[in-house]
């Protein structure tokens, strides 16, 4: 059956319905990340009874699809839109139409460059990703060549993850090389396949990073298939699901950032619904991220925050 | 290419042979009603797309507005001129694959032109539409002179452009903040008051065009011809490398200005993406009726296929059809409204 | 005085094929000269050098006594010669108006094609040449016979001084082929000359003023046709002399019915057709272009869909919705189209010989090549097929040879009855008269053979009883000793419904 | 002139050009001298394979290593085994689209059998294959039946497909935890060891079956018939209709096969993707000298083609070639290696 899709059953609910209705316009909606997202919101829904619709592009490069999901979200008047953007300045038009109809915009995960906004509900992917190098140069020993799978070079969140993480080792870590950062688009078995020859053509490489969950089980599975011993090589990674969990629990992987996506939806509609009411929000609110590893993946701090 | 069983069951011909002047009287009013009967038949070839405005239009009070109507429209304009391009070069019997990426290239070195640059508005539009001719007058020359099959030429061309768009833009988007007016070439409201876009008259002017090239110019002719029976063609005289260099070309120029419409409507130039729009633009041509063989094909069946193809995906959305299943009925629809269509041209 | 075209020396060679070897020709002016020669004696390769299609390996063209080199068919055209290919060249998805006029369209603005001008142009041409055809209609519609008519009314249009017709009558009825001959006629002027090619013996007299003759592409020889009996020529051109005609003897037994069709309808030409094919017989089929010959044998195998009868086949009623039906119930059908409906241009001859009965080359799930080899190889030789080997391609074939391929492939398969939609079209006279003699012992083997011919002549030669055809309605059938061709002839002109038979 | 390379044309070959078949067909009658004959122009068509080898090899000494060889063939085994399916297709004149999200649902149906229904390994592999089948079978009777254009029908396919494994798998991955042996199937190490996976065995298994298909059972022989000209083969009483519906459906398990395989690869069935891989495997088709005419094609060359782009990717990697470099390299590549195989072929 079709997850949860509870909340998007009528589109007619703005119009004539009792409850208000938020539409949701995210940066893709087929990861499991976007799917922690929409559960979040879906959460929220229910709890201050609003009517939401959850959607997204398919793939983090559909600029123009994006859009026209916000034109579409514009024709049905909602009550409020949530946006995560894919490109700011590209939604201009666009949100100053929101603007214009006063129906008010909270922006989520990286957020929108644009004070129409009223507020962002987003994980600080710099930091974020700056906190999985820390990890990586204890792992390594502060020294030695470490490579980059990056889901996307373009989005936002792909190159935050990336600068983060470089930045830090550049400021920090004068013994580390960088000897590659390639780019598998998210898809495991391409991530997996790159990832084998990035390890093919370093035989000292001491670690890589993946940079969300496609990219670092792609990694995972290229260890696995070359057979290379993870005493020598550190897998870091981002994001959670059960193949990155089970990675970790049997000690394949060291450790990964996860962002609070649950968080991240919840926060969005609940700042919906305040400012439906009228009522002012800060200007940020930072849903945060955590490092896990095989210390402290059972925890139950930890354990809110994953997704399988 | 050649006559199917079906074409020769349904080929409506009076028996025996009629004498000179029976031709004639039936020749003096015949190309009139011949282009109302053809046009009729293309109206019904609309049937589908009435059928699923009339559906949607039903199932939402939200979706047969003005406002949401010119949405459809906007949404149609960038697939739909590429699709009008592409319609030549599927006569011909060829493929463009490298519509999609080009376009974004394209896109990209309008950024170039008028922000890295500089460049005056229209010296930087025309320039990134002759950019495009330029993609194309190289597919041609793969395509016909070097001898590379069409799909291979283009995908090769596909590969490249959707590397370059990055090289070339340093992998970020390429914003147009020196030319503000850029925006207003897809954007601008021409009627005041309503949201009419300036993109969608852009479209329409388009249409018109492509339909008086393929039906009134000899790049149509050739188009056909070469489709239909290549090496006849050939032998009949016709420089058929030539055309088929001046046909891709053509389509390239499409593609440019496929390619400042959707950077002008992003208000910046976004240099990924456009892998799968060749598909989808592909797919609007060929529902509209116009046969991958070659020989076969009209203007006014493409823009019904690119309209299908833009409604159906703005209707799931005005009815919030769960995101998954939306693919899944875009499928089934495309299957229906094909197979109609087909019985339609089997029984007339 | 110089003649208008003479070509010396002429070679040209394919991988494993010598088509032409130091082949001389010369074209007076205002003659028709014809070019004969058995299948794949290189008569259609000699007119594509002309044409510009192929490059010679050596020999030199003179036009009117100026040598030259022709780079293309553009250029070919440029210089007044004007082909008619015997593989048709059309593009089925245009009309006929456009098809003639490729490549010279008129434009109003330098930019604008005028298509009623367009049309206009092509009636004033119909108009002149006396020929029935609609400028509008699509070509993909026409039968093989007007497809026919649409290249020479092409060839025609240009303003040429050298003609060339690649067995241009192949598929014509004797009805067209005195309009063409008429045209050709009108066409010869002391500025013009034609080279006429063509299989059927009885036009040289009629149309020609000298024959040459080519033999396994080398030149043998050129005649002047009012000093040359029939014989004669063809002696030359096989090598060795050939039977004479004759009609068969009355049957004295009529064989058990096979096939018996009754009622058959069509939606847009049939009208109660019946008639039976029996065992040990040859059926032949007459009548006019388009009076629903070809139909009939589509329709009976289930290619075209009918709209009312049935087919009885050894006494029991049987279904055929489409040809494999057809095939599995051992009915064969060879169809007129060869090019479109035929052959397999980009396969081996083997292959297009065992097309039909593939199945019976599989061993357990495996195909065998082996014996798939000795069956073409057996064919190639039964019917003197002029190929290099059974691997060669059928597109590299000439016209004729392509022809045996297709006959072939129905010899290969055991089937209770043929129907052969002009099987011996492009077929030379000594090869035309070995597949003749292939149809008796099919026949004597008591198969029921149905023979669709254009040429009265062959049709009184061949078939026991005649079935006439006018307007897709059957107007008689006639034992072969009742049958003159001028009887046929009335027959096949009865256009009302008031001389309809059944049976 | 040389009238174009297009392999439709049925009219007169230009002078000195004939097709490699004829050349080999000098050898008058003799079908195994054709046959070597043949196969060696096959490994000539394999020069751009090896150039690319051999310039990869010097630029990198991590290139020509057993375990990278061993990448590159896992990394080609999915692909290439949706490519041996779809040359049958191709050789038809028609088109798979719906390859690559069919193999996505396949895997997902995988985890459907055997870890929500908790099906045995072999039943539930069994059964993932027999439902690509399916697929293949609804294509096939879309196509043959109704008589939708293979585009459309296969497009509709690829959409319907896609929308499904979302659906199905609730937009969440399915673990094979119940069954730890299904990984095994793409993963075993068969020599031990070297890390040979049992996969890349499998894929090797299928190129000859797929080989042994084409060229010696009634499928392959009807298939290149069908595509060289179908009305003629209709006519000669082949069931066209019946051979395309199993020329589909055997195309449809080579993707439950591939389904089977890349689920196995990630222990998971991921049911996002696959969009896209259709062009990557039609591309190898192609690239091995498969006309998208139809009636012509081999296997062995659907292989080299395979190897080609993997091989490529992989090399880019290893020399580190800036990624958005990479995509215009290997556009350039195919370029150039299809042009050099037209110039060899037109040579011969
Ligand atoms: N493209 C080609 N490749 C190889 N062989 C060819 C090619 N074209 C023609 N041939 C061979 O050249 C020879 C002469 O062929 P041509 O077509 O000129 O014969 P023809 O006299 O016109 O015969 P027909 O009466 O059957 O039309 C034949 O043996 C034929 O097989
Ligand atoms: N593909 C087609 N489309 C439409 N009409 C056709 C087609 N083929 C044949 N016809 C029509 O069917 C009628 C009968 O044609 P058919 O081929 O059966 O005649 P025929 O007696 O075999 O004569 P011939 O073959 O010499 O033309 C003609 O009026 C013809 O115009
Ligand atoms: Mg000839
Ligand atoms: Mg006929």
């Amino acid at each position: 059956g079709c997850a949860n899709d509870g909340g998007s059953g009528s589109g007619d609910a703005s119009g004539d319905g009792d409850k208000p209705y938020i539409a949701l316009i995210s940066k893709g909606f087929q990861h499991q990340f976007w799917q922690a997202v929409k559960a979040g919101a879906e959460q929220a829904a229910e709890e201050f009874d609003v009517e939401i619709s959850f959607e997204g592009p398919d793939t983090e490069a559909d600029v123009d699809q994006q859009i026209q999901m916000l034109q579409t979200a514009l024709d049905k008047s909602p009550a409020a839109i949530g946006f995560a953007a894919l490109d700011s300045q590209a939604a201009g038009p666009l949100l100053q139409q929101a603007k214009d109809s006063n129906i008010p915009v909270i922006a989520f995960d990286s957020g929108v460059e644009s004070d129409i906004p009223l507020t962002t509900a987003a994980t600080d992917n710099l930091a974020a990703a700056a906190e999985a190098a820390k990890h990586m140069a204890d792992a390594v020993g502060h020294e030695g060549k470490v490579a980059l799978v990056v889901h996307d070079q373009t989005s936002v969140t792909g190159q935050q993850r990336r600068d983060g993480f470089v930045e830090y080792l550049e400021e920090n870590e004068p013994n580390i090389e960088i000897v590659d950062i390639q780019y598998g688009g998210g898809d495991q078995a391409k991530s997996a396949d790159l990832a084998k020859a990035i390890i093919a053509a370093h035989p000292d490489l001491k670690g890589i990073y993946g940079s969300n969950e496609g990219s670092a089980i792609g990694v995972v599975q290229a260890v696995k298939e070359l057979g290379v011993d993870p005493a020598t090589l550190a897998v870091v990674g981002f994001d959670s699901g059960q193949a990155q969990m089970d990675a970790i629990r049997d000690g394949l992987m060291l450790g990964a950032i996860t962002q609070n996506p649950v968080g991240i939806g919840y926060e969005t509609v609940k700042a919906a619904v305040a400012a439906i009411n009228g009522e002012t929000l800060p200007k940020t609110i930072d849903t945060g991220f955590f490092w896990y590893d095989a210390s402290n993946i059972d925890d139950e701090e930890i354990q809110a925050v994953l997704y399988e | 290419m050649t006559p199917t069983t079906a074409d020769r069951t349904s080929a409506p011909q009076p028996a025996g042979t009629p004498s000179t002047e029976a031709f004639a009287a039936i020749e003096a009013g015949k190309p009139r009603l011949a282009w109302l009967r053809g046009s009729l038949q293309q109206l019904l070839a609309a049937a589908s797309l009435i059928v699923i405005v009339v559906f949607f239009s039903i199932a939402s009070p939200h979706f047969f507005t003005a406002n949401n109507l010119i949405s459809i429209l906007t949404a149609a304009t960038v697939t739909g001129i590429l699709a009008l391009g592409t319609t030549f070069v599927i006569i011909t019997g060829g493929i463009d694959l490298s519509i999609g990426t080009g376009m974004v290239l394209c896109g990209v070195m309008a950024g170039v032109f008028l922000t890295y640059w500089g460049w005056p508005l229209w010296a930087g539009v025309a320039a990134t539409i002759v950019f495009g001719g330029l993609l194309g007058l190289i597919n041609g020359m793969n395509v016909s002179i070097l001898g590379i099959p069409p799909f291979i030429a283009t995908l090769g061309m596909m590969l490249i452009a959707a590397g370059l768009s990055l090289v070339i833009s340093g992998t970020k988007p390429i914003y147009f903040n020196d030319t503000p007016e850029f925006q207003q070439i897809m954007n601008l409201s021409i009627i005041p008051g309503v949201r009419f876009p300036l993109g969608v008259v852009i479209f329409v002017v388009m249409i018109v065009i492509a339909a008086v090239v393929l039906s009134k110019t000899l790049i149509g002719r050739y188009a056909f011809s070469i489709g239909s029976n290549e090496q006849a063609t050939s032998l009949s005289g016709v420089n058929v490398r030539r055309w088929k260099i001046v046909i891709y070309t053509m389509a390239g120029l499409f593609v440019g200005l496929a390619g400042v419409l959707s950077a002008s409507r992003l208000s910046s130039a976004q240099p990924t993406g456009g892998m799968g729009l060749e598909l989808e633009a592909i797919a609007a041509v060929v529902i509209g009726g116009t046969s991958l063989q070659g020989g076969k094909g009209s203007i006014i069946g493409t823009v019904i296929g690119a309209l299908i193809m833009a409604v159906l995906t703005n209707g799931l959305r005005i009815i919030s059809v769960p995101q998954e299943w939306q693919s899944v009925a875009v499928g089934i629809v495309i299957l229906v409204a094909v197979y109609l269509d087909m019985l339609r041209r089997r029984r007339a | 005085m110089t003649a208008l075209l003479e070509l010396e020396g002429m070679s040209k060679g394919f991988p494993g094929v010598q088509a032409l070897d130091d082949v001389r020709l010369d074209l007076r002016h205002g003659e028709v000269l014809a070019l004969v020669g058995e299948n794949g004696a290189g008569k259609s390769t000699l007119m594509k050098l002309l044409a510009g299609i192929y490059e010679p390996d050596a020999g030199t063209i003179r036009l009117n006594g100026r040598e030259l080199r022709i780079d293309g068919p553009r250029h070919a055209q440029e210089l007044g010669i004007a082909i008619i290919h015997q593989e048709f060249n059309l593009m089925p998805d245009l009309t006929i108006a456009q098809n003639i006029f490729i490549g010279r369209e008129r434009r109003v603005a330098g930019t604008f094609l005028d298509e009623r001008a367009l049309n206009r142009r092509a009636r004033e041409l119909f108009d002149r040449l006396g020929l029935a055809l609609d400028p509008t209609e699509r070509v993909e519609r026409l039968t093989v016979a007007r497809q026919q008519m649409v290249e020479i009314a092409k060839a025609l249009s240009f303003d040429a001084r050298v003609l060339i017709m690649d067995e241009p009558t192949a598929a014509l009825n004797d009805a067209e082929v005195d309009v063409l001959f008429g045209l050709i006629e009108r066409f010869r002027t002391p500025d013009t000359g034609v080279i006429y090619i063509s299989h059927r013996m009885e036009e040289l007299s009629r149309i020609s003023d000298r024959i040459t003759v080519l033999r396994d592409g080398r030149y043998i020889d050129t005649l002047v046709t009012a000093d040359t009996d029939q014989r004669e020529v063809i002696s030359l051109m096989v090598g060795r002399p050939i039977e004479g005609e004759s009609r068969p003897a009355p049957r004295t037994a009529p064989g058990e019915p096979v096939l018996t069709v009754t009622g058959l309808s069509t939606k847009h030409l049939l009208k109660d057709v019946s008639f039976e094919a029996r065992a040990g017989e040859i059926l032949g089929f007459a009548g006019l272009m388009g009076a629903g010959r070809t139909e009939v044998a589509r329709a009976v195998v289930g290619a075209d869909r009918r709209t009312a009868g049935t087919v009885t086949l050894h006494g029991r009623q049987v279904q055929i919705q489409n040809p494999a039906d057809a095939a599995r119930l051992g009915i064969g059908y060879l169809s007129e189209d060869r090019k479109q409906l035929g052959v397999l241009l980009e396969r081996s001859v083997r292959e297009n010989i065992v097309l039909a009965s593939l199945r019976d080359y599989v061993r357990g799930v495996f195909v065998s090549d082996r014996r798939i080899e000795s069956t073409g190889r057996e064919y190639v030789q039964k019917l003197r097929i002029k190929t290099p080997s059974t691997a060669q391609l059928v597109q590299n074939l000439s016209g004729g040879n392509q022809q045996k391929v297709v006959i072939a492939k129905w010899l290969a398969k055991d089937c209770d009855v043929l129907i052969f939609d002009e099987p011996t079209r492009g077929i030379d006279v000594g090869a035309k008269d070995e597949i003749h003699g292939l149809l008796r012992e099919l026949a004597a083997q008591g198969k029921a053979i149905i023979v669709i011919s254009s040429e009265l002549p062959e049709v009184l030669r061949l078939s026991d009883r005649i079935a006439v055809m006018a307007e897709g309605r059957l107007t008689a059938v006639l034992d072969n000793a009742d049958a003159t061709q001028e009887n046929l002839m009335e027959y096949a002109t009865r256009f009302s419904a008031e001389g309809t038979i059944t049976r």
